[in-house]
């Protein structure tokens, strides 16, 4: 990719497909997503083995598979499409992302090991309220003693922030505002003076919690005052990363509504036959494709270090959100009634694109930043 | 049926006499049942029904002034909530006299509660493509099939069912209206949960559930017209519905049954209001968000207000037209279609306002998790009660006379139709 | 009105929209759009003599009808549901509204006759570029030699400016700014330093001119200073009887798309019984109520002094213009090839849509001012 | 027809040969037909084409070669402009080889020049509608009836006529294809004015016309396949057109017979960049205007950029595709519907931009009118080619495999269809 994906792509796109389909059916979508964890360890640990999903962008001296940031849009585009409730999201891409970009080599050393073999789970706490994830509205300080921190504070919107083990954690130094001073720290989930709790979201397939941290004693990621820029540039990837997995959620809404008009009869015909319903969905997958091309573009410019990368990364979060909540509303209409019901699958992809719109920022807003990163 | 003027009361004699009878008659320590038998019985419950069946052939604006004196006397008046009153005005256009006998009765005094047993899973916008079936057997009919949006199914008594009896003719002439005693074996009522967590209606499943002979209305075969009187009165009614939620509180064990009964009436709309969007909460939030003077808001806040006070000010001139009794314009058919667009488009702002919150229910999210209840009520407006398509069919075939598309399912056997 | 006519209102609607049909079908708006004056002083006359159009709105005490903003506003839908070319708009709705909004007694004693006896036409000078008809933006300033007043500066979107007697032109004292030092003045268009030029624009049914004075003798009207209020209601009485010429436009492009579409055969079938024309017709028809809604409860708030007008009259003109422009474009796509002909009408209501969207200001300016309007 | 790849050439040897050909026979003060004939023989003007037919069999990669070179070294090509390059392409494929070899030299040495006479005033989205008559009398057909559309038909001295010569068999199947000449007393041709006020159509009156019975082009009553060849190849030709008007310039007479070869080629398109809203103006005219800090004309802008952004990455796509060998997917059909919404989402944003100025035309407007001119030309983005409508009609059936529409004017005789 950029325009096309190799062929090494293609198949290990058949092959996440493939197993989401036979490993993560949607009525196990759903009995794990009532579960307080929101998924499922089994589930996880196949995940992790047979396709190694949890450490597809940990460079291999950590123990990872050492792929690209193409390779895991594959990976979450493909997990999106199937709604699957596992910690990659929230453990290897926000929070190992995090360590990536901000940890020094000991740091990594460290802290990448355990996650690429799947020992202990990460999550990355950072937006405190509103859910832009906005590294320069970071207001949470860190308290210096000697060689020793301590965090005190709340974070929120910290996806998976209940199952993990340890907590990334983005604080500033006292007295900066900005990018300056931005520092990461990792906090043990289990260490005094840490408070977690579940929110009550309504998209149940992506486990949000938020975090009081109550001098809670944390140890340094990277060098103080210095984690701004890898700050904004993993939230930049997350966003691309989330932009992948809409796209691949918003196309198997579009398959199940192309489907379920092709089957529907009414007026002794189907209801895909009628141009109301016809052109909804031509419509739809002119901006579904639309949506792709961006979320790959988007990829692309992640894995090469493209300059333009963070414009990219406003433009197709915003076109990822904007088609997937649009697809995901038209394919309620078009179901109907039934498409109104619990027992309908669509609505579960609907309170995905709801909550996936507004994660790291909604469309307006990044639309905003895309305009800025090309200095319009 | 208008009555003569020359026999009806001036309103000032009329409103007198109501309030006379009142004084004498009210207690409210009377059983419930009991006392809008009573005042059913005197005609002032319906006044505007026939003369013959509890009412006084009265034309509205009396009608209304007796509710008025009931109302501002502080009593109770009779059972007019709900279903009941769709039955009741399909009984009295289409009904035998002994089902209204029957029947009638126990409606106004809301001894039985009703369900309409219409749509079904297979037929949705094509509601005359239904196949649940009644077969006549001997003394009775016997009814097979599933019927699905049935509010109130699970405490109703009675249910109007639409279906099919004759499968050789084409599907608008081979359907047939019963009472359905809903309280039998072979009729099982199951809660139907939606994507917003409520389950205001129900499914229904008949499997060999007996209709007695006399329980057809109108004529075998002939009940799709009886349906579309049903389907008429739907809007009317529902307005009044939810009028009637609201008003008499009051002390006295009546008022405790009524409020139970109110409860138990209201309980499937009280989402309702959040599928319409709440416009009206969209500048306290924004303010709230101390988003109120940010531009890119304000122009989406902006065109919502003046969808909504557009859509507003269209029924009115709707309303106002129909009380100069001047014919009804296009603005009287585009209330469902323009309640969508305001929806969609005061959900799509508090978005925007609520950000990362709006998707955070209960006690965690805005408002008590008002605004998620927005997000995920707003679908339904554009699908319940006839979808946006199907109303975009209406207004053009109707009101802009635009041609038909030519259809195949109309002129042929029922039996040789596609259907799922 | 606000929300039904009176008898008499809608049989005054009969009576203009049967004279329109008569007198000004479209291939005399076509003849007369080609002139510099853009209108036909036989059918002005008629239209005078006849209706009284021209002085609808003036009092009796000056020679004039003595309706009110409604029956204006019935008129100016008709006249736009025809597209009349007619110095109407210019002359007794801008020109006239100003007189009778800025002017001291006498000063209608000596204007208004000559307008309301069609013996003279006016034009109202106020936008200097941009055409949002801003008061508070003006910046002409006046030359004050003891009594007598001289004017110099550009003004230009000046409506029917070119065939205008006098103009009516609104400028400051120097030294002022906002809505404080605006006064309006007369200037006879043939007085030396006053240069007038058409512009050339795309809506060839409405003549705009740009203006320039050069040291030209002005004759004050109103009160020197304080005619800032009476100018912005001007133009919001202005904005209002435009938003009715608006939805009348907008009605017979939707019965020109609809009966179109019920005769066009395609498919062996008229293209109306096509849902993609159907749904679109129907949602035409649904904005298009919306938008007469809107336009006749301003003409109802103009007529009684509601003090939210100001407010309606920025909703109603944003209503009106979204909906025409909408209604005008979905006009041509419904016609196919040969909407998008100089032989098909549907392009003069087409220009006419988008120069009236954006006179007097363009629909997001108007949302932000309704917003202000009502204290939000 | 592939080559034997043993009789190619290696292409370094194929570029030497070609340019020792130009060096010694390039001549720019040669007249412009000349030259062409000379390079049309050598089979270099169309390396792709068949051996028999002024060819080499080439592929694409050597026959890109060729054209390079001629271009590097600065001579002319063939006449591969315009409409005639449809011509060529439906010939090559159904053409008899009298035609073939009647009218390739002349299209190739750009002496003749060709329309395509397929839409009609009552067929548009329904071409195969069409009712333009040919008559079979003696040694010829009679034409008479009516096209639209037509491009270049006023300076055309052949056109590509579809004409109904069975009106008793269903609609496609009573049409043939026809080259007419242009220049006989029954053609008429009226240029056709637009809303935007260019005429780069023309409407074509047949009365009485002639067509030797020789002209058929395939099969009498087939002409229904010949044409979808000339359909198929018209957005490849139009993408070479556009290529070509930009191309050679230098010193001979040559060049300027090709200057006014060019001029007349493109005349027709010029207020093309303008129908596609000329999203690359936008930004430049947000800052003259001082708005490009404007927080609703930026998200305007933004959303505008987005469009236009996904719409080339998704041609892309589509190319990369194309030139992998891989099969076409869906983004390969979406570029029209793209460059639509595009389209009138740039025509919006200039409108804010320009306000009360977007309206003015020549030297009063923006850009010397060059705002206006996208206002007004924008609606025909929409339509022609096919519309809005027939392309989502298109993609949902062939894209996404959608049921297709109950017809009822495909399997009648065309004489029984409803039709204006």
């Amino acid at each position: 990719m950029k325009f096309s994906f190799t062929e090494e792509q293609a198949l290990f796109r058949d092959i996440v497909r493939r197993f989401v389909v036979e490993q993560s059916p949607r009525e196990e979508v759903r009995k794990v997503m009532e579960t307080n964890a929101g998924y499922d360890p089994a589930l996880w640990q196949r995940l992790c083995e047979s396709l190694g999903l949890h450490a597809l962008h940990i460079p291999e001296k950590y123990g990872g598979q050492g792929f690209g940031a193409v390779e895991l849009c594959i990976a979450m585009e493909e997990l999106g499409r199937g709604l699957v409730c596992s910690p990659l999201f929230g453990s290897s891409v926000l929070a190992g992302t995090a360590i990536l970009e901000a940890g020094m080599a000991q740091d990594r050393e460290l802290w990448l090991p355990p996650l690429a073999a799947s020992e202990r789970r990460y999550a990355l706490a950072v937006d405190e309220g509103g859910g832009c994830w906005d590294a320069k509205s970071l207001t949470m300080q860190y308290t210096q003693q000697g060689d020793t921190y301590s965090l005190s504070g709340k974070k929120t919107f910290v996806v998976d922030g209940c199952s993990a083990d340890v907590i990334v954690v983005a604080a500033r130094e006292p007295e900066t505002k900005g990018l300056n001073g931005i520092t990461f720290f990792m906090v043990e989930a289990s260490a005094p003076g840490v408070n977690r709790r579940l929110l009550d979201t309504v998209d149940q397939t992506r486990k949000l919690a938020e975090i009081d941290f109550n001098n809670a004693s944390a140890k340094l990621l990277g060098t103080p005052g210095e984690g701004g820029s890898a700050l904004e540039r993993t939230i930049d990837l997350c966003r691309v990363y989330l932009s992948n997995e809409m796209v691949g959620g918003a196309q198997r809404l579009l398959e199940d509504a192309v489907t379920y008009a092709g089957t529907r009869l009414q007026f002794g015909r189907t209801i895909g036959s009628f141009q109301a319903i016809k052109h909804k969905c031509a419509d739809l997958l002119l901006h579904v494709e639309l949506a792709k091309s961006a979320a790959y573009c988007a990829a692309e410019a992640a894995a090469t270090g493209d300059p333009e990368f963070s414009a990219l990364a406003a433009l197709s979060k915003a076109m990822a959100a904007d088609t997937y909540v649009k697809t995901a509303a038209q394919t309620i209409q078009i179901h109907g009634g039934i498409g109104f019901t619990w027992e309908n699958d669509t609505h579960l992809y609907f309170k995905r694109a709801k909550s996936s719109e507004t994660l790291f920022g909604q469309p307006a807003w990044h639309r905003e930043r895309m305009l800025r990163g090309w200095q319009i | 049926m208008a009555s003569n003027a020359a026999e009806l009361p001036d309103e000032q004699t009329l409103r007198t006499n109501v309030r006379m009878w009142l004084e004498r008659n009210w207690d409210p320590d009377r059983k419930l049942v009991e006392w809008r038998r009573m005042l059913a019985e005197t005609g002032w419950g319906c006044p505007e029904w026939p003369e013959e069946w509890f009412g006084l052939d009265y034309p509205s604006s009396l009608a209304n002034a007796v509710q008025d004196e009931i109302a501002s006397f502080g009593a109770i008046g009779v059972a007019r909530s709900g279903v009941r009153m769709l039955a009741a005005a399909t009984l009295l256009e289409h009904g035998s006299a002994a089902q209204k006998s029957q029947f009638l009765g126990g409606i106004l005094s809301g001894e039985d509660t009703w369900c309409q047993l219409f749509s079904e899973p297979g037929s949705g916008s094509d509601l005359a493509g239904l196949t649940t079936r009644a077969d006549k057997q001997g003394d009775h009919w016997r009814i097979n099939g599933q019927k699905v949006w049935t509010t109130s199914a699970h405490h109703a008594n009675y249910g109007m069912l639409l279906a099919r009896t004759d499968w050789d003719v084409p599907k608008h002439r081979g359907l047939t209206f019963f009472v359905v005693d809903m309280k039998q074996p072979g009729v099982e009522v199951r809660p139907l949960k939606q994507m917003n967590g409520y389950a205001s209606f129900n499914e229904v499943f008949f499997t060999d559930a007996i209709v007695p002979l006399d329980r057809v209305v109108g004529e075998r075969d002939g009940g799709w017209s009886v349906a579309l009187t049903t389907l008429a009165n739907e809007r009317r009614v529902a307005d009044g519905m939810r009028a009637w939620g609201s008003v008499q509180a009051g002390t006295g064990g009546i008022f405790e049954e009524l409020a139970a009964e109110t409860r138990t009436v209201n309980e499937p709309y009280k989402w309702y209001p959040q599928r319409a969007g709440r416009p009206d909460l969209v500048i306290s939030q924004a303010r709230a968000a101390d988003l109120d003077q940010d531009p890119v808001v304000r122009q989406a806040i902006a065109n919502l207000l003046i969808l909504e006070k557009s859509s507003q000010w269209t029924a009115r001139r709707a309303r106002e037209a129909h009380l100069l009794g001047r014919p009804q314009g296009p603005e009287g058919s585009l209330g469902k279609l323009a309640a969508s667009h305001v929806a969609r488009a005061a959900a799509e702002v508090h978005t925007m306002i609520a950000g990362g919150e709006a998707l955070l229910a209960g006690k965690d999210g805005p408002l008590d998790g008002l605004i998620a209840e927005i997000l995920l009520s707003v679908p339904a407006i554009s699908i319940a009660g006839g979808t946006d398509e199907i109303q975009h069919n209406i207004i053009a075939e109707r009101v802009l006379g635009m041609p038909k598309e030519p259809r195949t399912d109309v002129d042929r056997p029922f039996k040789d139709i596609p259907r799922n």
